[in-house]
């Protein structure tokens, strides 16, 4: 089986497979020897790679795989040659829309712009407050509010849109 | 004979339990108080008695003055132990308590106003001799606010006058963003502490954080516990802090050690209280006293062999100081918190994998435990790894050891930043200021990184391995225990996660 | 530099995770070793690599010299450390490491062999000026046995000649068990050392079992480290140990300390190794020297702040030993063993939940993880916990309050019984002897039953509510969280256990 | 709901009631207000009683309740009236037979006895290996072997049967 990873706009694929008794995965021109094993409620896995050890901890939401690993954390997109067909086919579908989402979960303490507002680069459009800490967020590019969807005092979680825009 | 019978801890988290376990060493009982999202927390779980105060929302529980002393009361707590943040420096508390003839562990109240109000401290300091950073010693409004910020030159400094813990702080180098940032500080202030007043001060050039750690009891005694480096920060929030501080000299260690002194017999302080100055070039400048234990204070016990909550609660019951030992080796804290470790930005959500380090010279103080939700309506320090070795390199060796085993799974949390500034060659040459973290790299290397994607990749293949084999037999034969599919198993079975 | 580029640990379990930890922290790389039944353990995981080495039985991996060596020398290893048991009082590996130009970090096979046989090692004893136990100094057939005993007077104690950790060992008060007793001695004896010769002695009145850290240079230099207090044993397999002994004098623990490093002289001793001795009345004997690291050692590193292993390395490596530094306070370290705490008998299990103790003063060092299988293959150890306080009753204190903290959910353990130890009289008065644990109440007092009682009834309670729950809603409306129904809620709904 | 708890021969009787916001359990003349929660993964849970905090581990068998409890470690035998009640109509049907069990899981290193041996009280009939440590197996009271489930060398379960006596 191949899985395509993607960490930081970096892609890499690898392609597994067991002989003789031993686990190998290529990627290019090079081969690892692997033994990988499950341990304890299986968030977690021992990974020998050619003899040197990793102590892994995942969490594996289908592609989105986040890693904890030599003391660093990753978040990396994986996916099969299932999934990547199936991606290929759904992509076209895919529309983009300009939005502003919260990036963490918080509570909503002012909302700079009304719907119709024009607004530029980097001009503060919403804040958030969590864990006492208040938060600007930016505009990414210019443009025009469309919708609000937030409003101050509101509780909202990671990723929820604040904002329509055009 | 225990010095009290019933000690309230008017705190959460780490720190809550940090004061429980030395109570239960000492044999006095302890009163835990909750809010509705605290119910499980290990605080409450671990005191011999618990108390539910109300909402999530701090003023709805840990910072309403009544709810506290009213659980005092019912439980015939003869004293309360404030911790950091929430009331700990709220005189009304202090006073209320004197009011009810229960020990306030922690500064009669004159000394926590004074402090407290950051313009007031500084004439008080100004008064005892120490030196400080040149800036308005006046709160300052929106509209003198330019004039006053071009005449001490920037990058100036906006602090709020009731602040703490970085809270409300915001740092502007030109004109431009003065109003936007005065705003913001004024508004983080006001949430925070109920108080919008901001003073403005000089930012001082490569300035380093050294605080001392004093301890004063009622008889006129005052020590001080030798310093902590605290400059490793973001967002004006402390992340590592190491004692000693390897610029100090023996000399003007002891310069400040006397200047702290001086200033806490000036208020007529009692208890631990730490006071905190600036570095820069040699020279040091009082910044603030926080009339409190402190967030870091473990790397100063590690070093001492002292445990600071026990000095406190001995000091309240109204024994005297003991002798300050000779400090030994040196001691680093990492304070892990939960947010992003590029954006800072916090992340909420549930621990579900829990590996906290071992071995020796290492100390968890931590309230996480598997299972936990780590919601928004606290702080995001999880907790504190500190570590000690017998000199500075033996030191950072071991906190890079043990946080490498420490595995916090569920949020994201700030430990693989804490681990490259320790790896970092401006950290270990003990030359670093203020600043270090903007200049530490926040990715990392290529070669982690394609391990990363060998991993993940490694992953979804043991997952779909494993699903393959439950789908092959539900009862593998001969094997005597029955099969634990994990995680990685379920979700690629069932194409979605168990979180 | 490092002083080695890469370490073999030959061992598994805490102690294996306990040099990795070391070797991490300076620098040096490691190599773990494992049987099948180790796959996952924390050493292999830890460690910067892995070995596949055979079977789970000991015999087919951790004692076999071959595929140890095989391994160091396939990986480049420069040094192999044996940590304690296994292979570690083997001269045949110290040989062969010193034929393979590997550096075993203990100490020449010659003082491995002499100090390995108890009647050489008495003999050399002797003639060191170290006072001995009244007993036989060569093995003993069964043929003789009863005659020797009768000699010596009852009650005697059976000894095996090759033996350590309590393995093999039995007391005898009459002639009537002597036989059987004898037997098993000498079975236990051949399995767990491959060699049944057993011998016998005196056994003395109220003994406690005191032993001394010693450490040795390649320079000549011998030093000690003060005294450990062994003397609560079950089964002549310690539980307990402190330093340092309430009982010893200065002036004896310095005649303590005299003898122990002129034994390690007189055998040409390098790297650490621990004379254990009996005292009884204010008078020591020569018990045996154990020519490794003690399982107990973190004890005396806690009030010397020093890393033993560190100094093993070191020492290994050609350097010359650090002053010993002034101890400092208090230290006790509790093992926590699957067992049974009323009979003793080993616990096997899966470890479903763990909890380890944070905070000030206190250390654990284990290789427990949750989802660890405890098999029958190895030692019922499990780990250690281990604390420092200011005095012996501030470290009992923190030593309760830390084992209250410590959950181990899937085995039985050890830790009532080390609790209930730890808080009784004869252990606070510090006069106790090598019975101790006898006297120990066994059981939980009657108000903590009641408890037990009313706490099984309310999980119960509470699993058939959270199963109600279910039945009623599946995904509960209002709810950010996917529910966890735990495992107190599934059993009751499944009607069977989900270990 | 009532609930039958016994332990070391000691038996109560505990019956719970909701009433008002508040949790009740009664026991005999006794009443105790407890407050109750699960936590993390429902294998633990935050016992309040009149404002006592106990932090329990539980592990749950049906009637069988492992707690960790103010460190101590209890294996209490709890039945519901349910379960109770179908115990009584049970328990005439159980027939006691005279047996060796295994008190650990570990390797038969000995059978001292053969079929048909008569022993006293105390005397070793099966000795068992387990972490290095040999356990002989006494007997509990006099009697006859009637047939032998085991040979040395083999690995056993905790409780598996080694004995059959009479």
């Amino acid at each position: 089986m191949k899985y395509f990873t993607k960490l930081d706009g970096e892609e890499r694929v690898f392609e597994f497979e067991r002989r003789a008794g031993k686990l190998l995965a290529r990627s290019g021109d090079r081969t690892y020897e692997l033994n990988l094993s499950l341990v304890g409620d299986g968030s977690a896995f021992s990974l020998l790679v050619d003899g040197r050890s990793y102590d892994v901890a995942a969490d594996v939401q289908r592609e989105h795989v986040t890693l904890q690993i030599v003391g660093e954390r990753f978040v990396v997109h994986c996916e099969n040659e299932r999934e990547r067909a199936a991606q290929a086919v759904a992509g076209a579908k895919v529309v983009g829309k300009r939005e502003l989402r919260a990036s963490m979960p918080g509570i909503v303490v002012d909302v700079k712009v009304k719907c119709g507002d024009l607004f530029e680069e980097g001009q503060t459009l919403v804040v958030l407050e969590a864990m006492k800490m208040q938060n600007p967020l930016p505009a990414e590019a210019s443009g025009k509010v469309a919708r609000v969807l937030c409003k101050a005092g509101e509780a909202v979680a990671a990723g929820a849109v604040l904002l329509e825009l055009e | 004979m225990a010095l009290f019978r019933r000690i309230l801890v008017a705190n959460r988290g780490e720190i809550a339990l940090r004061v429980i376990r030395t109570a239960q060493e000492m044999g006095i009982e302890t009163v835990a108080v909750y809010s509705d999202a605290d119910r499980n927390a290990l605080h409450v779980r671990k005191a011999s008695h618990a108390v539910h105060l109300g909402g999530s929302k701090p003023s709805e529980s840990y910072l309403d003055i009544g709810k506290v002393l009213d659980a005092a009361q019912r439980l015939g707590a003869d004293a309360i132990h404030p911790g950091y943040g929430f009331l700990s420096e709220n005189e009304d508390l202090a006073q209320a308590c004197l009011d009810a003839r229960i020990e306030f562990l922690g500064p009669p109240p004159a000394a926590i106003l004074s402090m407290g109000d950051k313009v007031e401290a500084r004439k008080i300091a100004y008064q005892a001799g120490v030196p400080l950073v040149p800036g308005l010693q006046e709160e300052i409004g929106e509209a003198r606010l330019a004039e006053a910020a071009k005449a001490i030159g920037y990058p100036v400094m906006l602090k709020a006058a009731a602040g703490g813990g970085g809270k409300g702080i915001r740092i502007v180098s030109e004109e431009k963003g003065l109003r936007e940032a005065f705003q913001l500080a004024s508004a983080e202030a006001k949430s925070a502490f109920g108080d919008d007043r901001i003073y403005l001060e000089k930012f001082v050039t490569r300035p380093r954080h050294v605080e001392i750690q004093v301890m004063a009891d009622k008889h006129g005694n005052v020590v001080y516990y030798g310093e902590r480096e605290c400059s490793v920060q973001r967002r004006h929030q402390k992340l590592v802090e190491e004692s000693p501080c390897s610029v100090l000299t023996q000399e003007l260690r002891a310069q400040m050690g006397k200047a702290a002194c001086d200033l806490a017999r000036k208020v007529g302080y009692v208890g631990a209280g730490t006071v905190e100055f600036l570095w820069s070039e040699g020279r040091f400048y009082f910044l603030e006293m926080n009339t409190r234990l402190q967030v870091e204070h473990p790397v100063t016990e590690m070093r001492f062999g002292v445990d600071l909550v026990k000095e406190q609660i001995r000091i309240g019951a109204g024994e005297k100081l003991l002798p300050v030992s000779e400090p030994r080796g040196h001691s680093i804290e990492v304070r892990i918190n939960a947010e992003d470790p590029e954006t800072f930005f916090p992340s909420l959500g549930r621990i579900t994998r829990l590996n906290v380090p071992g071995g020796p010279g290492v100390r968890m103080d931590s309230a996480l435990y598997r299972g936990l939700e780590v919601t928004p309506y606290y702080d995001s320090m999880l907790g504190k790894l500190i570590v000690h070795g017998e000199d500075r390199a033996h030191a950072i060796a071991r906190c890079e050891r043990a946080l490498r085993e420490l595995r916090i799974i569920g949020v994201a949390t700030s430990v693989p930043v804490a681990l490259r500034t320790l790896q970092s060659e401006e950290f270990r040459s003990g030359d670093y200021d203020t600043s270090i973290l903007e200049r530490i790299q926040k990715k990392p290397t290529q070669s982690r990184r394609e391990l990363a994607m060998l991993a993940a990749a490694a992953a979804r293949f043991l997952g779909a391995e494993q699903a393959g084999a439950v789908a092959a037999a539900a009862h593998p034969a001969g094997s005597l225990v029955t099969p634990r599919w994990g995680l990685i198993g379920r979700s690629e079975r069932l194409g979605k996660g168990g979180r």
